[in-house]
């Protein structure tokens, strides 16, 4: 056994138990030793989200990023934090505090909550919940209700506004998740994550890779990242639901964002990229947790690519996109997943995977044709001429 | 252990107060959560009862599946009456929505 | 007392004093708030009860999307002026006398019966309740047609719903 | 074996929101504190705030509200049927495929009734 992990995990349940603790509160320290290590780790990783995001950035748009401070400006998200830490915070009249506190504070508790279910490499998992995957999805609704919660009680409009907008976008766009999350669940037979990742002898995005697309473009979202990032449309509402928060409060919203799209990269990873799974891994498990990293980091830089390449989309073509074609697409998705699925039981896996392959590239081409044929023809609607209010002619007075 | 009456105290309290809300509270949609609470207590029992007599019956989590469908079916058709009458009368309160009193 | 208890009594306490704050609150979007604490103690209820699914069924149907529903419902109904009216109306000690009589009857009904003190029955470690609870709502001896009546209600009040909430333009 | 899982969930939940409380707390020893009475204005472009603010909606967020509440009950539904998939005969699963026609055939009603328009 070379994993670390594991070794250290019964070398101090031992430890405690020696020390003559009854075994659930060994259990209890146990867990929160590894819980304390693992989230801050995560926020240490967070910190350095901050200075990878916006290195990419500058490389997207032709520039340099930050250059500064230290080796390839790696000190700046230091100085970023200890910028946040010491700014004034200032609490707007009229809040409705606890709950203006508890928002970020939520946010950010969320996303580290995801990673309870994820595993990162093999036998090393938060916990092996047996319905992970609804667990995640209600975890997700906790951080919806956060953000009503900043939107609501910050005593302003525009906050208001932003939050209403962002929880119909995020609840919509919720819909053809779940659904998507659903067929991973359907092909493992299970909704534990572990199991997933175990299941995937060949990675899902092989034999859904429609429902991957789908759970990427709804995660992205969920997460309100461009190209869906109405929620801070700086022009009309001027930052959205977190408008008020000033310091480190607003500095957990942003961090929350950054960690929940790594977040978002890691399950992708993990459901359809066979999570930690990768050459040698059975014999030297660490590696896992390198490959699941590279993983989530790929799928972190494509988030961004299609952040930094696409415009924003107008509010209505967004809940348009997710209403009539994002969800029927899915629901269709999963209904012939799983008739093909009970259909091709016991076929061999070679048959499996190109049966499953081209009823996806099918289904998907299909419902590409049916959108390109109402695009052209809204196109034409657009397009011909509307009825001109014409300014009422100026009378023209004769001089005499 | 914990005897199963916890349980059934818990939810007789929860459902108390659940139906307080709905006989004492003005605004409809206070009453609301009332007897969402309601539901839930009765949940709890369905629950509690499937994990002390019977596990292997599934019945008890199958009830409680149910009842969510129900509440939710509930709370849409409920909320949008509110609305309407909202929209109408300018008012939730259950002491005014009387129209249909003999 | 063993741990459990211990959480047990923790929990049962901070449910029902959400639930009494729910009763209680001048604010509605307070009154919502409190729901959801009120709705998260029971889903750790469901968890001790070794109900997992519905545990986290509880927290993503009432937190997540009816919670969501009230608190969208209450913005769009709040009246300007509505709120220094009296929260209680007129029959409010009748209502309190008939829920603390209730309280009363169901605890010295559950204090009566010889089978409110039994420990629950040791679990089939093998058995997954999950899968058998999909079974069990498509099987034709289980419960399909419930399965699909609830599907029906659920498009009921969908329909419903949009046509009175729905006003066309 | 299982209660072990919510014993873990259990103490994240306990322990999650602690990491960022801190985050919050650090300033409130290090940060300046001088609040004033601009400050703490309501930021709405500079301008004086009018009204009230929690102000009226309109009705389409309800809307989309109540088609995303079921269809969220419905799939939750669809999760143990998934995960039963093993055992499932054929017909079984055509009872899901039912169970999810009558999804579809709700958003069907809904898209036709333009309730799905954002306006």
């Amino acid at each position: 056994m070379s994993d670390p992990v594991t070794i250290i995990a019964n070398w101090l349940e031992g430890l405690l138990l020696g020390w003559g603790l009854s075994p659930l509160l060994a259990t209890i320290i146990l867990n929160a030793i590894g819980i304390l290590v693992m989230a801050a780790l995560l926020l240490v990783l967070d910190i350095f989200l901050v200075w990878v995001e916006r290195k990419v950035v500058a490389r997207f748009q032709d520039r340099l990023g930050p250059n500064r401070l230290g080796p390839y400006g790696l000190i700046q998200p230091i100085a970023d934090v200890i910028k946040l830490l010491i700014k004034e915070d200032i609490t707007p009249r009229g809040a409705d505090r606890l709950v203006y506190n508890l928002a970020p504070i939520l946010t950010l508790a969320t996303v580290l909550l995801l990673w309870a279910v994820i595993p990162i490499m093999p036998n090393v998992v938060g916990t092996d919940l047996n319905v992970g995957i609804l667990y995640l999805v209600a975890v997700g609704a906790i951080a919806t209700l956060a953000i009503i919660m900043a939107g609501w009680s910050s005593n302003n409009k525009y906050a208001l506004l932003g939050a209403f907008r962002t929880v119909a976008q995020m609840i919509s766009y919720e819909v053809p998740m779940v659904i998507a999350l659903l067929i991973p669940v359907l092909l493992a037979r299970s909704m534990g994550v572990s199991d997933i990742v175990y299941s995937q002898e060949v990675w899902y995005i092989l034999v859904a890779p429609a429902a991957a697309l789908i759970f990427l473009i709804s995660s992205i979202a969920e997460i309100g990242r461009a190209p869906f990032d109405l929620v801070e449309a700086e022009s009309e509402i001027v930052a959205g639901f977190h408008i008020e928060y000033t310091g480190m409060k607003f500095g957990l919203f942003y961090a929350g964002e950054l960690l929940h799209a790594l977040t978002i990269g890691a399950l992708f990873a993990a459901l359809f990229l066979g999570g930690w799974s990768g050459p040698g891994v059975q014999a030297v498990p660490v590696l896992g947790v390198f490959y699941l990293l590279i993983k989530a980091f790929f799928i972190y830089w494509v988030i961004m690519w299609i952040k930094y390449s696409l415009p924003r989309i107008r509010i209505d073509h967004m809940l348009n996109f997710n209403w009539k074609f994002l969800t029927p697409l899915a629901l269709v998705l999963l209904l012939a997943t799983a008739i093909a699925d009970k259909a091709l039981e016991g076929s061999t896996t070679v048959v499996y995977i190109l049966v499953m392959l081209g009823l996806n590239i099918v289904l998907v081409l299909g419902a590409l044709a049916l959108a390109r044929g109402y695009a052209s023809k809204e196109r034409q609607r657009v397009g011909e001429p509307k009825p001109v209010a014409r300014p009422p002619q100026p009378t023209v007075i004769e001089q005499s | 252990m914990i005897p199963l009456s916890w349980y059934l105290i818990f939810a007789a309290a929860l459902f108390s107060i659940g139906l307080f809300a709905v006989l004492a509270r003005r605004n409809a949609i206070v009453i609301l959560m009332g007897i969402e609470l309601m539901l839930n207590a009765v949940n709890i029992n369905l629950v509690a009862f499937w994990r002390y007599v019977n596990p292997e019956l599934i019945a008890g989590q199958v009830f409680a599946v149910m009842v969510f469908a129900v509440a939710a079916a509930e709370v849409a058709v409920a909320l949008a009456i509110f609305i309407s009458i909202y929209r109408r009368r300018r008012s939730v309160s259950a002491d005014e929505i009387d129209l249909m009193k003999w | 007392m063993t741990p459990v208890q211990i959480l047990f009594i923790l929990v049962a306490a901070v449910t029902l004093g959400a639930a009494l704050m729910v009763v209680n609150a001048r604010n509605l979007v307070h009154a919502a708030l409190w729901l959801i604490v009120s709705f998260g103690g029971v889903a750790v209820f469901y968890a001790m009860l070794n109900a997992g699914f519905l545990a986290v069924a509880q927290v993503v149907i009432y937190i997540g999307a009816i919670a969501i529903l009230m608190i969208f419902a209450i913005m769009m109904t709040r009246n300007v002026a509505g709120d220094s009216s009296p929260r209680f109306n007129s029959s409010q000690i009748i209502g309190l006398v008939l829920a603390l009589a209730l309280f009363a009857g169901l605890v010295w009904m559950t204090l009566s019966w010889s089978g409110a003190t039994t420990t629950p029955m040791p679990l089939d470690s093998r058995a997954d309740p999950i899968s058998q609870l999909g079974s069990a709502l498509v099987s034709p001896d289980g419960y399909v047609l419930a399965f699909e009546l609830a599907s029906i209600l659920l498009l009921g009040a969908l329909v419903g719903a949009l046509m009175i909430a729905w006003d066309r333009k | 074996m299982q209660t072990e899982q919510w014993l873990y969930i259990g103490v994240f939940l306990v322990l999650a929101p602690l990491l960022p409380a801190a985050a919050i707390l650090i300033p409130r020893l290090i940060a300046p504190r001088k609040p004033n009475k601009i400050k703490q204005d309501t930021y709405e472009c500079g301008m004086e705030t009018v009204g009230e603010t929690w102000i009226q909606f309109r009705v389409q967020y309800y809307i989309f509200a109540l088609v995303f509440l079921i269809f969220d009950v419905e799939l939750v539904f669809l999760y143990p049927w998934a995960v039963a998939f093993d055992v499932l005969p054929m017909f079984a699963v055509l009872e899901g495929v039912l169970f999810v026609a009558i999804l579809i055939a709700g958003l069907v009603y809904a898209w036709r009734k333009g309730a799905l328009e954002w306006r």
